[in-house]
């Protein structure tokens, strides 16, 4: 990967309370490749959402970038003045959020949103902008979308108005695309379609998408890469294959061993004894090493950075080198 | 019994002082962290304190007629000239020490706020509770009354009330029916906010799990309401209460200027405007500006406390 | 949409009935009308023959229904004080007061929408903050005395503006009169519109301001602005019309208070209008522009809540699909 | 299937909500009155200490059947027997009581299920004060209420579903959602319940906490014998659990079948499809065929088989006759059949 | 035209009707006669002048010959004969008519000619045309013409044209009436006698509220207003353009006791009543510092009387003092009658009717508890306080404060109307709310009516005065209240104590 579209070096996001800053990301790097899948996985709190919005410029105050770096296509986007940053959004970068169903104005037309995101980027008149609308809607897969533009979002089904939202956010064309959740909502069976149509998208448009999910069923079936998030880290991130079939990290393993399958009943699932810590409560060194079965001294006290090993990297001093037991070695070769 | 399925919970089980309770609190906290809303409490604090001790800390009793003399009447105040050192802020039209009068007053404007909240407050969340979990017609009969209240307003009441009231209750003096009256009649015209608000959210809150929970263990649907759902509508309810007292001190002093306010012998703070603005003109400034001033401060601090509860009780605006 | 009209009216005669009948049983009791028709030297033989001629005497069932049904043809009988009938006294003042009402309601409006709206979207900064606190400054006095005090001001000290009565009015049809046409009649408008509508300003800006926060907290103001929309459209376009919608209802629900506070801004500045019909006929004890009135205000409350349920559903598509009945 | 293992039983169980408009719009509009069949004729049993499944898309009446086999809600038709005996005919008060006691309820959303105001010991004690259990069962004198006994069972209980007896004086907002669900199990359990209604019990949670709760109430199933009707749209979660399966849709159950035969050999098109949409997290290969459509609106279901326009099998016959569940699947041509 | 002069009159209550016949009561009344004018009128010096009867001779006792004026046209052009003045005496005492009372029931209003009337009484009474400048005389032909016959009947169901339109010889021509709102006259060119005026219009406006018709004074937005806030008399006096005309009115203000219950309505005495006694009467009287009232209430406007009848229309009122007020004394009274820690009854007051009434009410409610009394103010709206202590009320009331101006400006009528017994027939004591009773007292007063010599007449009051309410300390009077008219210094007006407004006497710079 020479030339990622998107590079995240070392993010950093706090929230800034009455009790001091709480830090919700610390440390967090990626780079996304144009025309790749990123999968972002990890339990609820861990920060996937927090990353998306991060890079696109959307925290909530009182959340906001301590540190660390995001390039889109080498060009520093992180502090970007509020005007140029509005500039990116939409046009190099789309995002879309898990609710389908409050994500549009419940007062405006489908058609409104589209022609009015369609003129925010374009020079198209009002006319040729409705066209592109229709043209939107249909390749995200509405039928009829000549009649259906002028409906409200809530004429339309959960899936249906997902796939609006889809179209909302290629309507400028966005090189990078951030799908928090996009399937969370929906049923299994719509779910796979939308699924379709994400896939699709880098396809046809060469766009990255940054896909944010807790499923990792979902992740295993659509992403090149996975990150696995956890307290506001990436623990282990690498090809989706790799990652799923032997996690590294002992909270990736974990959390694989702990998913039911379809392929048979087993007496008990493995599960990982407690619960992720609060923000304002995150252990010194390794903040799973309260939860690891195997854990050791270093890991209460210092934290692992993003340890390389192979082509995948993880956060876990299991596989620093010099202080690894032997043992838990293995596992990697 | 099987082992536990994981160790007890990680949370720290210490427990803590009140007082470092209180400082985690985030309603305290939020109360701290602003000057105004805290200049707020302060204000409504000692007003309430003054209130409450007015017979300590007043050197006569204004509602004591024969206190006060004829002859001491419009004394200007201590500071200005011709002024008496007896009156601190001189004396109404009657003799009345006006520092006195205003502590009073004080008393009785908070009374009849405080009680028309908890009168208005009363019906308006007891309806709003049926109207909201029984549903259907009962709770159709319920909104159509509150919508035929709503086209009285209380100032539409009072006047209509005092009548009635003194129609009614012939045999009792003025000084005792019209607190009634007021207290009746501007709770009259508060509680449709409290039914609808308690009524919105007992809909929400009914659907709850944990009301499906208790229902499963047969309660009756009046502990349910009393001991589940109430709790947990309280919220905006306090937040209208807050700003509902403001509301109501003002309603009765408006209500004093229309003659069905309270009577001059027990004067509010309402009555003491009402009778100081015919010294507007005469000079005579003091009468009319001490009690505007408490009464808007007042009003002020109540408001501005109702406006950081509400701030401070909505999660989406933390 | 028809039906849903029927339906609201069908509502809304009940109110009006009930309203009637309340107001009608309390009159029994707010005084004897005779005593006001007739000077103090009338002597008692004399006030029973008046009480039996107007039917005060009989069940106030019987008088109530009568009355009712008398109203339903706009015949609201023969103002004792004035010997007018109530329907043309009525009509003479609604122009006065309408106009304030109105005047009062716009002026709240144009001030209090932009003033809650800036202290929402600054919700942090110090001017948004002086606003919210001076806001309150026009709500912790009472009305009459407010009143007053721009009285003292504009006309006695500075001269400006004129203290009382509606100035010169000029009729436009044959029973509306306006004084918006004429420079009297609007320099004696600003003072008690200003006064009246002070209230209702701070109301609507804290409630916009309330509002616009929820809203420009929505998940689809968030998207907006991630597909890119200026900041102005995500204001302007997105979150103020979503928090007018809601805003609405109460605007139309004040309306009717505008009107009952009326009665005191109209006292103070003795604008001929209805409030102070009225607040002379509860003197009077004259009961039939007593009970006019209330089922007038009932009546404009009714109309009002129509109309703001039609504009809601107007707004509104989730309200017209409920409202057509078309599913899915 | 004896008759005196069957704990539950639910016959012709049916749920019409009527979401017509006012009259006079429908009268109007000269519009009919609409309804909403939410559960639409269900039958099946349950036999004690078993595990039954039900799995369905949103909306397809799964939450609806659950409230009333636990007596939430009144149903429209059919019969919900516990042992036998039918909560809704029982006329004596004490009897209602104890069919009451014997079954519980545990919520999809941990995060509602728990009254924010009530500290925890107090909503797991309520129903031992409601049901008159004083003294843990250890005791045998059944029906005492003593404040002690209350206490002392309710810290036993918390520390059967892995919380300190501690926490008790905790509100529910200081508990993460994993613990707030082992609360809600507390409570559920509290009465000594036979038989606990599970609404999607872990599908707010994380995965990891899914193991522990779906391990957790294994345990308990094992250590009390309860019996379980476990609702879910997570087939893998199903899997795990269930003995048996019922598969819904549109409020009616298209197929009943034990687990492991339901998961071979699934013989409704509607499970198959819904087998397939299943993501690999294997990564076999398995292709996920996307099915066109989505779940028809409930209040004008198709006519026919209510799976007619997205089942890839459908016939002439699928469109006018709706097929009954014969044989445990409810389709014209199973696949079965065909195989 | 720009040199129109325009009198703007503001009062604080609205004119109800341009009918005078259908309300009894002084403003309409005083208003209203600048367009109806009466057989008879009176001058700024209150004393009795020829208007429409150019004359009047008294044949008999009983026999009244009035000589109408020839040549006095109505506004509209009809001319008034002696026809117009027998209509109107049947319609002043006709249905609706609230001034019933100004020609007595049995007594017959004759045409004699086209220019005399005579009035044969079934009983002598020197006073028949004293309140007879307020029977304006309505024309008979538009009388008919409108269908005005009545004063309307209350119950009548289309609206009176008379209410509305107005047809007099006065000297202004009504031009529009909004009931309630404004009323407008302009000058009668016509008119018979020389004005005295010099305006061409005349604009009245209703203003309520005591700060905004000041204030409307202060700014010049107004002539002429009526009444001034005493509070506010320094106030109009030290503004450049404005003044105050201050006077005593005839109106007296006094406290009235229920001396006719054995048991009082609203007290803590059970079992009987405590003013019955003449002790506990003289007690309050002596407890009360009318002085104060004046110096501090009234602001020294008032004038303290120890009758219930003005100085100015009682040539012997100077003969009396009021009891002296001395609390030792008063305390002592209450020993003496057995209430040595007082007692407790409830005052009504009207707080919206007589100059600072509520005022004067709280001050004597303070001056009563310095000798141990515990009086309960219920001070009200005059609809509610009249309606309770009126015959209508049952004379519901155990201790009030009441204002009479006797229409009459004769004593005669106090004692009719205030002092006498009651008499539900006869309506005699008819606003004797308390019912003091001295047959004595009746006695004299009736026997005065047959005496036609003003000074004998007189003597005769003299008894009675002293008798009821020093003797028997009936009534407690407290003073005649002030008059206080707001005018701007361009407008000159003449003040009458009977505080009637005559347009006719109004000039301007
Ligand atoms: N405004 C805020 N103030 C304080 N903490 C916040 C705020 N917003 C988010 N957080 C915290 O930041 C952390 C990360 O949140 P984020 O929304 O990124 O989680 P997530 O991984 O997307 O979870 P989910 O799967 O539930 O969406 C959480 O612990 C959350 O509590
Ligand atoms: N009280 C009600 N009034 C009207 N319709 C209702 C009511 N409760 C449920 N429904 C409808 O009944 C149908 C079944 O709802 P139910 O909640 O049982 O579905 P579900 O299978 O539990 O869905 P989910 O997976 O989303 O929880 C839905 O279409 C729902 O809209
Ligand atoms: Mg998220
Ligand atoms: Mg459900």
């Amino acid at each position: 990967m020479t030339n990622p579209l998107l590079s995240v070096r070392d993010l950093r996001v706090e929230f800034a309370t009455r009790r001091g800053p709480l830090v919700a990301l610390d440390g967090v790097s990626l780079d996304i490749a144009a025309g790749e899948i990123l999968g972002i996985v990890g339990e609820s709190g861990a920060g996937k959402s927090l990353t998306g919005l991060a890079i696109i410029g959307l925290l909530d105050p009182p959340g906001h970038i301590a540190g660390g770096e995001i390039r889109l296509d080498g060009r520093r986007i992180d502090n970007l003045p509020a005007a140029e940053m509005r500039k990116l959004r939409g046009r190099r970068i789309g995002m879309i959020f898990q609710d389908p169903l409050t994500s549009l104005n419940p007062l405006l037309r489908i058609g409104d949103h589209l022609v009015e995101t369609i003129l925010a980027h374009s020079a198209l008149t009002p006319k040729q902008a409705r066209e592109r609308a229709i043209a939107l809607l249909s390749e995200v897969g509405i039928p009829a979308p000549e009649k259906r533009i002028d409906g409200y979002p809530h004429e339309f089904s959960g899936g249906m108005r997902q796939r609006v939202v889809i179209a909302l956010a290629l309507c400028g064309e966005p090189a990078l695309v951030i799908a928090d959740e996009p399937t969370t909502a929906l049923d299994v069976s719509v779910q796979a379609q939308i699924i379709a149509v994400l896939k699709k998208l880098t396809r046809v448009h060469g766009a990255a998408v940054m896909l944010i999910t807790h499923d990792m069923g979902v992740i295993a079936e659509t992403a090149d890469r996975v990150a696995v998030m956890y307290a506001g880290r990436i623990v282990e991130i690498g090809k989706v294959s790799e990652v799923v079939r032997a996690p590294l990290h002992p909270y990736a393993r974990g959390l694989m061993a702990a998913i039911p399958t379809l392929e048979g009943r087993v007496a008990r699932l493995a599960q990982i004894p407690g619960a992720m810590p609060r923000l304002s409560a995150i252990p010194r060194g390794c903040a799973f090493s309260p939860r690891c079965p195997e854990a050791f001294d270093r890991c209460r006290v210092e934290r692992p950075p993003l340890l390389t090993v192979g082509d995948r990297s993880a956060a876990c001093w299991l596989y620093d080198r010099g202080h690894a037991p032997a043992m838990t070695t293995e596992i990697v070769s | 019994m099987s082992k536990p399925a994981v160790e007890p919970s990680t949370i720290e089980s210490a427990p803590r002082s009140f007082i470092g309770r209180l400082a985690d609190n985030d309603l305290v906290a939020s109360f701290l962290s602003s000057k105004i809303t805290v200049a707020a409490g302060l204000i409504t604090l000692i007003l309430l304190l003054a209130a409450v001790f007015a017979p300590l800390i007043a050197p006569t009793n204004p509602f004591n007629p024969a206190t006060n003399f004829l002859i001491d009447s419009l004394t200007p105040p201590r500071f200005a000239a011709g002024g008496d050192p007896r009156f601190l802020l001189g004396t109404d039209d009657q003799g009345r020490d006006m520092w006195s009068a205003i502590l009073y007053g004080l008393r009785v404007s908070l009374l009849i706020g405080i009680f028309s909240v908890l009168f208005g407050g009363a019906i308006g969340i007891t309806l709003g509770l049926i109207a909201g979990y029984t549903g259907g017609w009962i709770d159709a009969i319920i909104m159509r009354i509150a919508d035929v209240q709503l086209t009285f307003p209380a100032i539409l009441i009072a006047l209509l009330l005092d009548g009635v009231a003194q129609a009614l209750l012939k045999n009792s003096n003025r000084e005792g029916t019209a607190f009634g009256v007021l207290v009746v009649s501007i709770g009259l015209s508060f509680w449709v906010q409290y039914a609808r608000t308690v009524r919105g959210s007992t809909m929400v809150e009914k659907n709850r799990d944990y009301v499906q929970a208790a229902r499963l263990v047969g309660l009756s649907p009046a502990r349910i309401l009393v001991r589940h759902i109430l709790p947990n509508v309280m919220g905006p309810v306090l937040v209208i209460a807050t700003i509902n007292l403001a509301l109501a001190i003002i309603t009765e002093a408006t209500l004093s200027f229309l003659g069905v306010g309270l009577p001059p012998t027990q004067p509010s703070l309402g009555t003491l405007i009402r009778i100081g603005q015919n010294f507007l003109f005469s000079g005579e400034w003091w009468i009319v500006t001490f009690p505007s001033l408490t009464l808007a401060i007042l009003v002020l601090a109540v408001n501005l406390l109702g406006d950081w509860l509400r701030d401070a009780l909505n999660p989406r605006l933390k | 949409m028809i039906a849903f009209i029927i339906r609201r009216l069908l509502a809304s005669l009940g109110v009006l009935i009930a309203v009637g009948l309340i107001a009608f049983v309390m009159f029994r009791y707010v005084g004897d009308p005779v005593n006001q028709m007739v000077g103090i030297e009338t002597p008692a033989a004399e006030r029973e023959a008046l009480r039996q001629q107007l039917g005060l005497n009989e069940p106030v069932i019987v008088q109530a229904s009568r009355f009712l049904l008398n109203a339903a043809r706009f015949d609201f009988g023969i103002s004792y004080q004035f010997r007018q009938p109530v329907s043309v006294m009525i009509g003479a003042r609604l122009p006065a007061t309408l106009e304030l009402a109105i005047v009062a309601s716009i002026l709240s409006l144009l001030a209090g929408v932009p003033l809650g709206v800036y202290s929402a979207l600054r919700r942090d900064s110090a001017l948004a903050k002086l606003f919210q606190a001076l806001s309150l400054v026009g709500i912790s006095l009472p009305t009459f005395l407010t009143g007053i005090l721009l009285i003292y001001l504009f006309s006695v000290t500075l001269g400006w503006l004129p203290s009382f009565g509606r100035g010169a009015v000029v009729p436009i049809g044959s029973w509306w009169t306006t004084g918006l046409l004429t420079m009297s009649g609007l320099k004696s408008l600003i003072m008690p519109a200003i006064t009246l509508a002070l209230f209702q300003m701070t109301l609507i800006m804290r409630l916009v301001r309330a509002e616009m926060l929820e809203v420009l907290r929505a998940d689809y103001i968030r998207f907006a602005r991630a597909r890119g929309l200026s900041e102005r459209a995500v204001h302007f376009h997105h979150a103020l019309k979503n928090t007018l919608v809601p805003v609405m209802t109460v605007v139309g629900l004040q309306l009717g208070s505008i009107v009952a506070f009326s009665i005191i801004t109209e006292t103070v500045f003795a604008w001929p209008g209805m409030g102070q019909l009225f607040l002379q006929s509860i003197q009077n004890v004259d009961i039939p522009i007593m009970a006019a009135y209330l089922l007038f205000i009932a009546f404009l409350f009714v109309i009002i809540n129509l109309v703001v349920d039609l504009l809601y559903v107007i707004v509104d598509p989730r309200l017209r699909a409920a409202v057509h009945g078309a599913s899915g | 299937m004896s008759a005196a293992l069957q704990l539950v039983s639910v016959r012709g169980l049916k749920r019409v909500f009527d979401v017509s408009r006012p009259w006079i719009s429908r009268f109007i509009d000269r519009e009919p009155r609409r309804l909403l069949r939410a559960v639409d004729g269900v039958d099946f049993t349950i036999e004690r200490g078993q595990t039954f499944g039900i799995v369905g898309e949103s909306g397809s009446g799964k939450s609806t059947l659950a409230r009333m086999v636990v007596g939430l809600l009144r149903p429209s038709a059919g019969q919900v027997l516990i042992e036998g005996v039918d909560m809704a005919a029982t006329s004596d008060p004490a009897a209602r009581r104890e069919v009451r006691r014997r079954m519980q309820m545990i919520f999809q959303d941990p995060y509602a299920s728990l009254n924010p105001r009530w500290r925890i010991g107090d909503v797991i004690a309520e129903p031992l004060v409601a049901f008159g259990l004083g003294a843990a069962q250890a005791s045998g004198s059944e029906k005492t209420l003593d404040k002690a006994g209350i206490v002392a069972r309710v810290d036993d209980l918390l520390r059967l579903v892995g919380l300190d007896p501690s926490d008790k004086r905790r509100y529910p907002h200081e508990f993460s959602g994993g613990q707030r669900q082992r609360i809600a199990i507390a409570r559920a359990i509290a009465a000594n319940p036979d038989f606990i209604v599970c609404d999607e019990p872990t599908s707010a949670l994380d995965v990891s906490i899914q193991a522990q709760i779906l391990n957790l109430m294994r345990d308990l199933q094992e250590t009390l014998g309860l019996t379980y009707l476990l609702i879910t749209h997570n087939l893998a979660v199903l899997r795990h659990m269930a003995t048996r399966v019922g598969v819904m849709y549109l409020g009616r159950l298209v197929e009943i079948a034990p687990t492991e035969e339901l998961f071979a050999h699934p013989r409704h098109p509607y499970t198959r499809m819904l087998l397939d949409a299943v993501p690999d997290l294997a990564m076999s290969g398995r292709a996920r065929t996307p099915v066109g459509g989505e779940t028809p609106n409930p209040i004008d279901p198709p006519p026919g088989c209510p799976f007619h326009p997205r089942c890839p099998r459908a016939i002439d016959r699928c469109r006018i006759e709706a097929p009954i569940l014969r044989d445990n699947v409810a389709c014209h041509l199973p696949l079965s059949d065909s195989k | 035209d720009a040199g129109a002069k325009t009198l703007r009159f503001a009062f604080q209550g609205e004119l109800k009707s341009v009918d005078p016949y259908q309300i009894n009561e002084s403003f309409s009344l005083s208003v209203n006669e600048s367009v109806y004018e009466g057989l008879v009128r009176r001058g700024p010096d209150m004393k009795i002048q020829p208007c429409l009867a150019e004359s009047w001779e008294l044949l008999d006792p009983l026999h009244w010959r009035f000589h109408l004026r020839k040549g006095v046209k109505f506004h509209e052009g009809q001319d008034f004969t002696a026809d117009d003045v027998v209509f109107s005496a049947a319609r002043v005492r006709g249905a609706g008519s609230d001034l019933k009372g100004r020609i007595p029931a049995d007594a017959d209003v004759v045409k004699v000619d086209d220019y005399t009337v005579d009035v044969i009484l079934k009983a002598p009474n020197p006073l028949l045309i004293n309140e007879w400048e307020s029977w304006g005389i309505f024309s008979k032909k538009w009388s008919e013409e409108h269908g005005a016959m009545d004063a309307t009947a209350m119950n009548a169901t289309t609206p009176p044209y008379a209410a509305l339109h107005a047809n007099g010889t006065g000297p202004f021509i009504l031009v529009s009436h909004e009931p309630g709102v404004k009323t407008v006259w302009k000058t009668n060119p016509n008119w018979w006698d020389k004005p005295r005026h010099n305006l061409d219009e005349v604009v009245f406006t209703p203003i309520a509220n005591n700060a905004t018709r000041v204030a409307a004074l202060l700014s010049g937005e107004i002539d002429w207003m009526d009444p001034v806030p005493l509070n506010d008399q320094a106030r109009v006096n030290a503004n450049p353009d404005t003044q105050v005309l201050a006077g005593p009115e005839i109106r007296t203000i006094f406290l009235g006791m229920d001396q006719f219950r054995d048991e009082l309505g609203h007290s803590n005495v059970k079992g009987k009543n405590p003013f019955k006694d003449v002790r506990v009467r003289k007690a309050f009287y002596q407890a009360i510092d009318e002085d104060a009232i004046n110096q501090k209430v009234m602001r020294g406007q008032a004038a303290p009387s120890a009758l219930m009848i003005a100085p100015s229309i009682y040539a012997e009122a100077k003969d009396f003092k009021r009891i002296p007020f001395d609390p030792q004394a008063s305390k002592k009274l209450l020993a003496d009658a057995g209430y040595p820690d007082g007692f407790e009854v409830q005052m009504d007051c009207p707080n919206d009717r007589y100059v600072n009434d509520e005022q004067i009410c709280q001050a004597v409610v303070g001056m009563l508890a310095r000798v141990g009394v515990k009086v309960n103010l219920n001070a009200e709206p005059k609809s509610k306080f009249f309606a309770a202590i009126t015959a209508a009320g049952g004379y519901d009331s155990s201790f009030y404060l009441l204002g009479w101006t006797p229409t009459t400006l004769e004593s005669f009528n106090v004692f009719q109307y205030i002092i006498g017994c009651r008499d539900q027939k006869t309506n005699w004591g008819g606003n004797n709310v308390g019912d003091y009773c001295n047959p004595k007292v009746d006695a004299l007063a009736k026997s005065a009516l047959q005496e036609m010599d003003e000074k004998k007449r007189d003597d005769i009051y003299k008894q009675a005065w002293q008798i009821s309410l020093f003797d028997d300390v009936g009534y407690i009077p407290l003073h005649q209240q002030a008059l206080a008219w707001g005018v701007s210094r361009k407008t000159h007006v003449i003040q009458r104590p009977d505080n009637y407004y005559i347009f006719a006497w109004v000039t301007m710079d």
